[in-house]
């Protein structure tokens, strides 16, 4: 994998600017999730009403990966319903797994695609998908 | 540098001739682990071909044979550390597994409720966890000296933690984070003025400068051999003979018994009393060849050129604004391990775009991380030299670095 | 034997060829340790020259290099036992080392003040030693399988000393001394009906023959590498996962970590919980070759090929008068290891004499010394083939053994 | 080493047909001595009257290196003087370590000369030495 391919705009953009950290004020559903090995620390807030995530955002530290990652996942979610997040979260980890055979799919995730690659980076993969494990957490534990 | 023909030592170390992504591989990660010379990998293979057996447990030629080689890479490792007798060395598979070892064996033993258990701040968590165990266990405190500003250890803070109540003093000679290398003889000294023993773990010091057992009075040392351009899988553990002979066994089995009843058992002789199984041979085989090799060389040596290395990194990385040094910035009593912080980039992404340009250092927190907490660093970057790094390898270190910045779009 | 080229076979070996005091060595001290073929030698140099790295902890080439190398022999030793996930596969130093751990964390946890820990007779003293002091510890009760005049165990002798009270039974699957293979599948399935955990020694039968823990259904089973072509210093611990849950860490420091504060420290997700510090990544790497060599002669043959050679030594032996053997003297389960007594000789006299005509046998308990004394033989002879051993080779010892009686004064 | 050197007539003598092997009616001092690792066991028996080793004489099991050694020294010690017999002691551990510089001394060893090199068989070394080490035992004891 390239740096190129990487270190692009967008996923500088979001990991240094990102419109999605910070605390939301009404948040009902808040998960933490960490990497020990590497010392990424999120935590993902959630408004939920019903079974629809009307606003997220996060908080926490990590490297570009792991902040960008989050952040364009938040866009992604935000109006889902909880069912079709955790379908997002099912996507975007086959296809990090390279298991994703329906490239159809691929289009849903959108500007996630960008991490379509980091499974040739074996040291980032942990990184990319913290925030999709962490959301596959909360929304588990809020059925 | 006269005497110090880096281009000739590095021909002995093929790693280090390879192409990382097409670029020249700038290794700085030795104090994770280090390459091996041809020497030691061909002690290796003359083992495997020429002598190998069961040590210990053959009358025949191959059995005389290993039993030698290892016994005489346990006397060559009693040499180096300059210890008393080689029933002080015993071997083990890293330096992990000797502090475990003291763990179980001494501090299960010696440590009781209400007594203290003192170790720094800085030290790797192999020298932290088993500590905590027994402290859990035993009722007894794990007390932490702290570091002053210049992230050294005042002796007051010695003075201050150190009591008539600590059982043990277990401390890193060097830190394997910020480059500090630590008074170890004057806490000794305090150490046993208290009544405690104290365990010096020389996994950073040991392969960088001369370590004289006797003459810093240490109770025990640890180390491993793959920091040392020897295999991975054997470490040592140095102790003084009257105090192993206290001890009770650790791991149990062949080898390590005398007499084996059904219900009962009998030790061997130190040091195998202490090494259960059958031993690690290539593993010492390797070892020994690597000590050859760094005497050759000569460890003054040695430390003089990676001192030379260090200032120069240091002075290269301070050139750059962005760049927070986490230890000692002058070469006193600090050896050559750098960890730094470069503003706005995290260490993993330094550490993934450097490695395009063939950089290999180490990002995290280095098995630290109370001390990173301490620093309140989540994670840092460091690089760690060995006598076969070049300033030029600096150099390319440096001029990555600077790509980095640009990389997370950052004006240079 | 058309598929079986042994000569061929023996290419590989490079320590085989040797002279031994000028005589062709003929190395029959298998159970104690193997040669090692090139292609695992070979594996050990290129692991050095092209990828070592500390593993685990470097997003770098190299760090990303070793982990993976690492990683997949873990799961080339999966595969060869057939264990269900690559995290019931644990790496440590050796089989001693495995079974330690077992009885610090698995036995100091779990065993209790009347319970039984139950064990053959016939066991290795790493299989002995450490229940001694877990039973010691919890005042519980190391009770024996012996073994029937044929040298094998009847299950009745089981269906006796398992109770209700039996939390641990630790057997070996294959005897060092006798040879004898043990009913493992039908040991393990009457210790579960009794709610006991079964541990399997694999030491001297992983080498030898396929085991599936599936398929045995055992808790636990471990191996050495050295004993299977391997390097020395790397050995295996498989445990059901659920079982490894449950248990406490063994070495505590890097890389079995979760998070680790000053007081307190989690613990990091199977299997790396029960590996501390720098694994030895040359040793699984070696150990990952070894499992492709013997994988591509394949097992099955390697068994019928070591049946035959065990079935012609039985026989020659046996046409020696004054040889007595001790273990099974048919095929019916049992490995290609014999021990044996020439009358009137003492078993390290026969080795110092045999080792001067190149023959390389083991004398003395063999690790076993409870066994000696059920057996009331103070040392045997011992000789144990492995695949690249041959017919010739058993012609020689006997011709040694016939020399044995000459220099001792005996008439021929 | 030659197995000539070794498997002497006079060592298959003593390790097989001992005059010295057996017990001792009167014996006043006996001391085991053995050899985890390969198994040898001696009990050395001693007459002692004052300061002199009246009699001698060993039960137990070896190897033919360790029973001869126990023999040859038996006979070497009857009738001398605990100072004596640990002189011998000392003088024949140092030939085996190839410690003697003083030549002469080999003679007051008589036929325990015969191990002269076995230190050149390092795993056969313990045989040898095994029933000297108990007499040092022994002596030191009994002072
Ligand atoms: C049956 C058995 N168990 C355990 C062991 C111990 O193996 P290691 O010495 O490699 O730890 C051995 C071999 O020595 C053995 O034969
Ligand atoms: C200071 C220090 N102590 C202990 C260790 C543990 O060494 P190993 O992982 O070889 O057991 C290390 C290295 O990782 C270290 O840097």
């Amino acid at each position: 994998m390239d740096l190129n391919q990487l270190y692009t705009e967008l996923i500088l953009e979001h990991s240094q600017n990102s419109e999605n950290k910070g605390h939301l004020d009404h948040a009902n559903c808040t998960e933490r999730g960490h990497n020990p090995s590497c010392g990424d620390d999120i935590t993902l807030e959630l408004v939920c009403r019903g079974d629809i995530i009307e606003d997220a955002s996060f908080t926490g530290s990590g490297c570009a990966i792991s902040q960008a990652s989050t952040s364009i996942m938040i866009d992604l979610i935000k109006g889902k319903s909880k069912e079709e997040a955790g379908e997002l979260v099912n996507t975007f980890l086959s296809m990090i797994k390279k298991e994703l055979n329906d490239y159809d799919k691929l289009e849903m995730l959108e500007d996630a695609v960008a991490f379509q690659n980091i499974g040739n980076m074996p040291a980032r993969v942990k990184c990319a998908t913290l925030a999709w494990h962490t959301l596959r957490e909360a929304i588990t534990k809020n059925q | 540098m006269k005497s110090f023909d880096v281009d000739r030592i590095r021909e002995d170390f093929p790693t280090l001739s390879q192409l990382v992504r097409g670029k020249a591989l700038v290794y700085l990660d030795n104090a994770a682990t280090t390459h091996k010379p041809i020497q030691v990998i061909d002690s290796i293979r003359d083992y495997y071909n020429k002598s190998n057996a069961n040590p210990h447990r053959g009358a025949h030629h191959l059995g005389v044979l290993a039993t030698e080689m290892y016994e005489k890479a346990r006397d060559k490792v009693r040499e180096f550390i300059n210890a008393r007798s080689s029933k002080e060395v015993i071997f083990t598979k890293n330096a992990t597994e000797s502090l475990n070892l003291l763990a179980y064996s001494y501090g299960m033993k010696h440590v009781k409720k209400g007594d203290e258990i003192v170790i720094c701040i800085s030290e790797h968590h192999s020298n932290i966890v088993p500590w905590q165990k027994i402290a859990r266990l035993k009722d007894a405190e794990l007390k932490y000296l702290y570091l002053n500003d210049d992230y050294r250890l005042d002796m007051e803070e010695v003075y201050r933690k150190i009591t008539d109540r600590t059982k043990i003093v277990s401390i890193a000679q060097m830190s394997n984070v910020l480059g500090t290398v630590y008074p170890i003889k004057e806490i000794v000294k305090y150490g046993h003025s208290k009544g405690a023993i104290v365990i010096v773990d020389g996994a950073q010091s040991i392969p960088h400068m001369k370590v004289d057992v006797r003459d810093m009075d240490a109770d025990f040392l640890v180390f491993s051999g793959h920091k040392m351009l020897a295999p991975m899988g054997i470490g040592v553990l140095y102790g003084k003979e009257e105090i192993l002979e206290s001890m009770d066994p650790f791991l149990m089995g062949g080898d390590m018994i005398e007499y084996v009843e059904e219900q009962n058992t009998t030790f061997a002789e130190l040091p195998h009393r202490f090494e259960a199984g059958t031993p690690n041979v290539e593993g010492a085989v390797g070892l020994a060849a690597a000590i050859d090799y760094l005497n050759k060389i000569g460890l003054d040596k040695i430390n003089k050129y990676e001192e030379e290395l260090t200032a120069y990194a240091l002075e290269k990385l301070m050139g750059i604004p962005q760049v927070k040094i986490y230890g000692p910035k002058d070469l006193e009593d600090r050896g050559s391990v750098i960890s730094f912080e470069l503003e706005g980039c995290h260490p993993h992404d330094v550490s993934t775009i450097v490695d395009t340009y063939g950089v290999a250092l180490r990002a995290g927190h280095h098995c630290a991380q109370p001390l990173m907490k301490f620093l309140k660093a989540p994670a840092t970057s460091r690089v760690s030299f060995y006598f076969y790094n070049t300033k030029s390898e600096i150099d390319q270190l440096i001029d990555s670095l600077l790509k980095v910045r640009k990389w997370l779009g950052y004006g240079s």
